[in-house]
């Protein structure tokens, strides 16, 4: 099968294939520095936003210093602290606990949203019903509703559910539309080839509105971590990526924060390419002309 | 090929059908009977309902009132013995030809992949399309995707068979291909056939009765039964008497119908 | 209460903050575990986060400014101040070369502040501009909420003209050499009390026992901050991730440096005097006029240093 | 023309027409009554929700009291009190500067998505370098922009700025997906009929992609609202709903707070139903089957 | 009426066309050159290259080498004196009828909204679908679909007009109709017009050259200018001798097109 494809479709699938989003994150460095150049030599006497390398040497800071750094000393019950290089020290552990948090409160809200917002898309009751409830739910910054979650709830949980609330409302969007777009026709065909409701979800509005899942994960999962930032930001002292930006904040400590701040970026980076970009592959070919 | 029936059954009754758009008004009173291993055509002028009829059929559109029965309930679309060819085939872009052609067996769940393959593409094949298995459908030319989606209904072998136009977007010598294939594997299951055509000369070689439709909401205009003898084979049928005196008819009638003013 | 019931857990909510220092050298030199009690520490980077903790039940005591626990008073949180924590730390710094001297010089200038209506902004507003200065804080110039940590950046970079900024971020701010002191709070208040430890109606009631050896061990980390200064400014340089500081002549100041000048302006202390409830109803009366709280309050209400009392 | 339509096309267009749109936001009332109810007799010992009414007293509250309010009356060279009721007193004052703010910086971050979801739409190169970069600046949440932008910018500006970086990402990535969903054969079709570049972008991608344009402007809207309320309560101005919020919280004053959450999910309800709404009665005709 | 050219112009010309889909080659020294008011119908199996062909014409393909050149340049798409008819009525589903009709005028702005609605209403008439104009494609039937679409293309009055199966989901009477209606409009205007089918009569009635494609790669099978004289109309052409004889030929083309193996 796939040898016959090779030889008469069109197939430009080279080893080493170029993409322009190499240059996405060198550039976004490079802006990076010239910034900090323009800014330091016109605009303010002292540097207020640290410079590239000076971000390294707290990177390194951190990862020579498994322990009895601020952030996780004072953590009741803090775990043990790490011992090889490659656990990133004390960074490893906020990574960790934020990476914990978020891939809980995501998953559980991707769950739902794919749930809610085939319904909404299939329902058009349940669509208008839903509609401005995911307006109001969105406009609600998490930091709003984080204390009261951190009042009723264990931190963990806390935090997880924070995730969760940020995450999935643009999800339920971004999927309704996407369930709105599958044309009646490919419908009807899965129909009246025999295929069963659960078989036409798989089957049919599955593989359809893969697109629009994906581009409401990637919206969902960037929420789900701006909102993690500032549930851990609320929660108590602790681990975690948000706290140590709150905290490093609070120290006035920049280039601490500026780490945070660009392992938050860095990780969904990390999940944009190993998650996202691999289900987009999936149907690039069959949807551009 | 247990699954298929081949005689025996019941008819489709389609009696006292109302059927309208909002204000459009498409069907009044519409009664047809169609005799079990039937092969039934309809043609009719651009836009008089028989698209409407084949969905109303099929289960996809529900009557105003009246009623389409099969064995005393209505037809429901996923119903697994009938298969139903649209007017524009639809593929499903993200699968392969064979992958669409399969569809259906995948569904029903009954067979091995290997058997699924074998059988798919054994109906590929019918069509003229061996070679073109791991193609995606924008690969395909519009007469292509319109063998596809043939044989995507086909390799089903339902006993119902609906069928809006299948043959339109194809070459005067597929087409007769393609009516050859479609009459042996009749004889061969004995399926009933809703077969939508504007084309009189395969309404004619292929069907035991046809349907002249009127404009909406008139209903039918003339319906009878073919009397041109079966087995029927290319050049020696389409070139009998009967062939030429139905066909001189159907003409007129078509003219006819087309004369009478269009829908206020 | 029989005295063979299990231990009750104290479970303490503390900001975090320098001046808060005894908390921490309590439970790192293990002060409560001599008292014989378990305690629960929990941090937070702000006051109304300590809030959400008091109302839900989780905490039973908070090392908190004393603004907060009258503003939470007057909206029915009906907890009391039981002892103090520190004294001092708040301060007005601006650029070397401002030219200004004096806080009433910042008239139509702009000042890196707080966030409106928490207890050090009753402090700024209240005492620091309009009492001290004579300065209409909502006409006579404009006050712009920051983060401590930012609040030497935006001076120095004339952002803006000077900052209402406090320990130990004054002491580094003047050690980097390119601003001056021209209030020091402590100066003008003498000792004045700010963070204080508050307890929960139900806990004063369940716990009094525990809190009380709560205080005893608080006492003793004063005390100790106070005989220790070398030792104690290393656990605080640890805890707040305090590092070295480079001046504009390119000299390098050690953490310790910092800590020992932050200690110029302020002190720890854990006994509440007259004075001391004197200055708390001085700071009501702030907060009244400024709208923060709708009636009148008295400072007898809040403060019960009984507990103290029998802590000594 | 018109009348023509009416006539045959099936209309069923009743001056009085349902929809499940009215039960949202009763139902999520009912729903914080009950919560409140349950928590109180169940969960807390004090009172951390307020009830409806309570917050429906506040809200009496600060429209009574125009002037003199906590809030406002710090604010450096704050404008006058207002005088009518239906200034909503000082409320009035932190609904307009948020409203003011919000819209700057959301209209500003539309047309800029405008333009890079379109651009994104139609080069492959630049939409790979411009989807991790989407990713990156997404998951940075407001509150980490917000100081910075706050050092460098007068302070309406900054919350301006923070408010066109929150929205401008989810609202290119939602603009992108409409432009990959345009099915070629209707851009050839119109090129075939002579649309200029311009013309094909008017009259086919723009009226083709309205749907996911009306996406990205929900979730962008909604984004806007929430960096809005986080840069308020970092640089807060004095007045603003975000400010409102902050100041409630650092006050203890729980019904305030809510009623400034409430005035947030309100406000961009008002906005669902003025504009999105409007924009999706456009082409819900066609769109769906 | 001003910007058509009634005779006159220059030759449209396939000059050593080379173009494959990947591994797929279709053409292969392609040569064909179109006279200025020549109505050239195009014919071949499904999947010869047919849509691939007029879509080089029209510039939406490029050849992998060779030229196709009308006054020496490429043709754009947006050129505005070519129109298209695609094989499948590609409507826009956000305009009314009457709108689609009126897009291809309103993008060239000449006209004031008035006589842009007259101009499109004529053409709809045309078609024979007034009374529609204020339909949505969707409500359409896939013939009304596919005659807005020719109407839309009509409108423009171009003076060279690609047309791919434009007739194929119409009934016989209306293909019929259509047929006349744009031989009148091609006597009157004098466009040079390539026009596809699958349907021989339809060729046949329509063309002063036919050309019969062969399956890829192997280019023209044949290439026959049409004695049939003009005007043409109705039965008396399609009885007459040349027709018949033409009929047969074609019929025996294609059906040896047909026999070579399908591509591999
Ligand atoms: N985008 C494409 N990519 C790859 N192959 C293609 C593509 N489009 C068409 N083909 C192949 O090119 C060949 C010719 O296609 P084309 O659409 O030109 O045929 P056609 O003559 O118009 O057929 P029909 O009469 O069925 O419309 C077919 O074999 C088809 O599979
Ligand atoms: N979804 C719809 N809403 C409103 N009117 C419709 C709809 N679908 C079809 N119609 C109208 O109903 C009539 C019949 O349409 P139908 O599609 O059944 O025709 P048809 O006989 O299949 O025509 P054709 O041969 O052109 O395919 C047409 O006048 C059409 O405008
Ligand atoms: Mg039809
Ligand atoms: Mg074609």
């Amino acid at each position: 099968m796939s040898s016959v494809q090779d030889e008469r479709l069109p197939v430009k699938q080279k080893n080493f294939q170029f993409s322009w989003s190499w240059f996405s994150i060198p550039s976004l460095l490079l802006f990076w520095i010239l910034a900090v150049y323009f800014m330091d030599a016109f605009v303010f006497e002292n540097r207020v936003i640290p410079q590239v390398w000076e971000v390294v040497a707290e990177f390194w800071e951190m990862v020579k210093t498994p322990t009895d750094a601020h952030d996780t000393y004072y953590t009741a019950g803090g775990e043990e602290p790490k011992k090889y290089w490659w656990t990133l020290g004390s960074l490893g552990a906020h990574i960790w606990q934020s990476f914990k948090e978020v891939v809980i409160g995501f998953v559980g809200a991707f769950i739902v949203a794919l749930f809610l917002g085939f319904m909404a898309g299939f329902s058009k009751g349940f669509r208008e019903y839903i509609t401005p409830l995911n307006g109001v739910f969105m406009s609600i910054p998490a930091i709003a509703w984080a204390p009261l979650l951190i009042l009723m709830f264990e931190k963990f949980t806390a935090i997880v559910l924070v995730v969760y609330i940020a995450a999935v409302s643009p999800m339920i969007i971004a999927i309704m539309e996407g369930v709105l777009t599958i044309k009646g026709q490919e419908v009807r065909a899965a129909r009246a080839l025999g295929a069963k409701p659960k078989q036409l979800f798989f089957y049919v509005y599955l593989p359809a509105s893969l697109p629009f899942i994906t581009a409401g994960l990637r919206i969902g999962f960037s929420q789900a971590w701006r909102a993690l930032v500032a549930a851990e930001m609320v929660g108590g002292i602790g681990v975690g990526l948000g706290h140590l930006v709150a905290m490093s904040d609070e120290l006035g400590s920049n280039a601490a924060m500026m780490l945070g701040i660009v392992f938050i970026g860095l990780l969904s980076y990390i999940f944009e390419r190993l998650v996202f970009r691999r289900i987009e592959k999936r149907y690039e070919v069959w949807r551009l002309h | 090929m247990d699954s298929v029936q081949h005689v025996g059954g019941d008819p489709l009754v389609i009696d006292n059908l109302y059927f309208s758009y909002g204000q459009l008004t498409i069907f009044e009173n519409l009664n047809i009977t169609v005799q079990p291993g039937e092969f039934l055509s309809i043609i009719g002028p651009s836009g008089c309902g028989k698209t409407t009829l084949l969905n109303l059929l099929s289960g996809f559109l529900e009557p105003d009132s009246g009623s389409v029965l099969l064995r005393g309930t209505p037809l429901k679309p996923e119903d697994p013995h009938f298969g139903y060819v649209f007017q524009h085939a639809t593929l499903f872009p993200w699968l392969s030809t064979i992958e669409n052609v399969e569809f259906g067996l995948k569904m029903a769940g009954e067979l091995s992949p290997s058997e699924m393959r074998e059988k798919a593409m054994h109906y590929l094949a019918m069509v003229g399309l061996k070679g073109f298995e791991d193609y995606l459908p924008l690969k395909l030319s519009g007469g292509m995707q319109q063998r596809v989606s043939l044989a995507r209904a086909l390799t089903l072998e339902p006993r119902l068979l609906l069928m809006d136009e299948p043959f339109g977007a194809l070459d005067a010598i597929t087409r007769d291909d393609m009516n050859d294939e479609l009459l042996v594997l009749w004889e061969e299951l004995g399926q009933t056939v809703v077969f939508i055509t504007h084309d009189i000369d395969e309404a004619i070689y292929l069907s035991d009765r046809i349907i002249v439709l009127n404009r909406p909401p008139h209903g039918i205009y003339k319906d009878f039964k073919s009397e041109i003898p079966r087995p029927r084979s290319g050049q020696e049928t389409r070139t009998c008497d009967l062939f030429w005196e139905y066909k001189k008819d159907l003409r007129n009638d078509i003219e006819e119908v087309a004369k009478s003013a269009v829908v206020a | 209460m029989a005295a063979d019931k299990p231990q009750k857990v104290i479970r303490i909510g503390w900001v975090y903050a320098m001046a808060n220092a005894p908390v921490l050298i309590a439970d790192k030199k293990g002060y409560f575990k001599e008292q014989g009690i378990k305690v629960e520490l929990q941090s937070f980077t702000s006051g109304p986060r300590v809030r959400q903790g008091l109302m839900s039940g989780k905490l039973d005591l908070a090392y908190i400014g004393t603004p907060p626990v009258y503003h939470w008073y007057s909206k029915g949180l009906k907890s009391k101040i039981i002892a103090k924590v520190n004294y001092g730390q708040a301060a007005v710094i601006v650029r070397k070369d401002s030219g200004i001297t004096k806080v009433s010089g910042l008239r139509g200038k702009k000042m890196a502040g707080v966030k409106i209506g928490s207890g050090m902004d009753v402090l700024l507003r209240g005492f620091v501009l309009t009492e001290k200065s004579k300065l209409d804080p909502r006409k006579d110039l404009e006050i712009r909420p920051m983060k401590p940590g930012n609040m030497g950046a935006a001076v120095e970079n004339k952002v803006v003209d000077g900052a209402f900024v406090w320990e130990p971020f004054t002491s580094k701010y003047l050690l980097r050499g390119k601003t001056k002191l021209i209030l020091d709070v402590n100066k003008e208040l003498p000792q004045y009390p700010w963070y204080v430890i508050m307890a929960m109606p139900k806990a004063l009631k369940e716990k009094r026992e525990e809190i009380i050896k709560v205080l005893k061990a608080h006492k003793k980390a004063v005390a100790f901050l106070n005989s220790s200064p070398t030792a104690g400014n290393d656990i605080i340089a640890k805890a707040f991730h305090l590092t070295e500081v480079k001046d504009d002549k390119g000299k390098v100041h050690t953490p310790a440096e910092m800590l020992s000048m932050a200690r110029q302006r302020l002190g720890w202390q854990s006994n509440l005097t007259a004075k001391d409830k004197e200055f708390v109803q001085r700071l009501m009366n702030y907060s009244r006029k400024l709208g923060y709280i709708k009636k009148d309050l008295s400072a007898n209400e809040l403060i019960d240093d009984s507990l103290l009392k029998a802590a000594n």
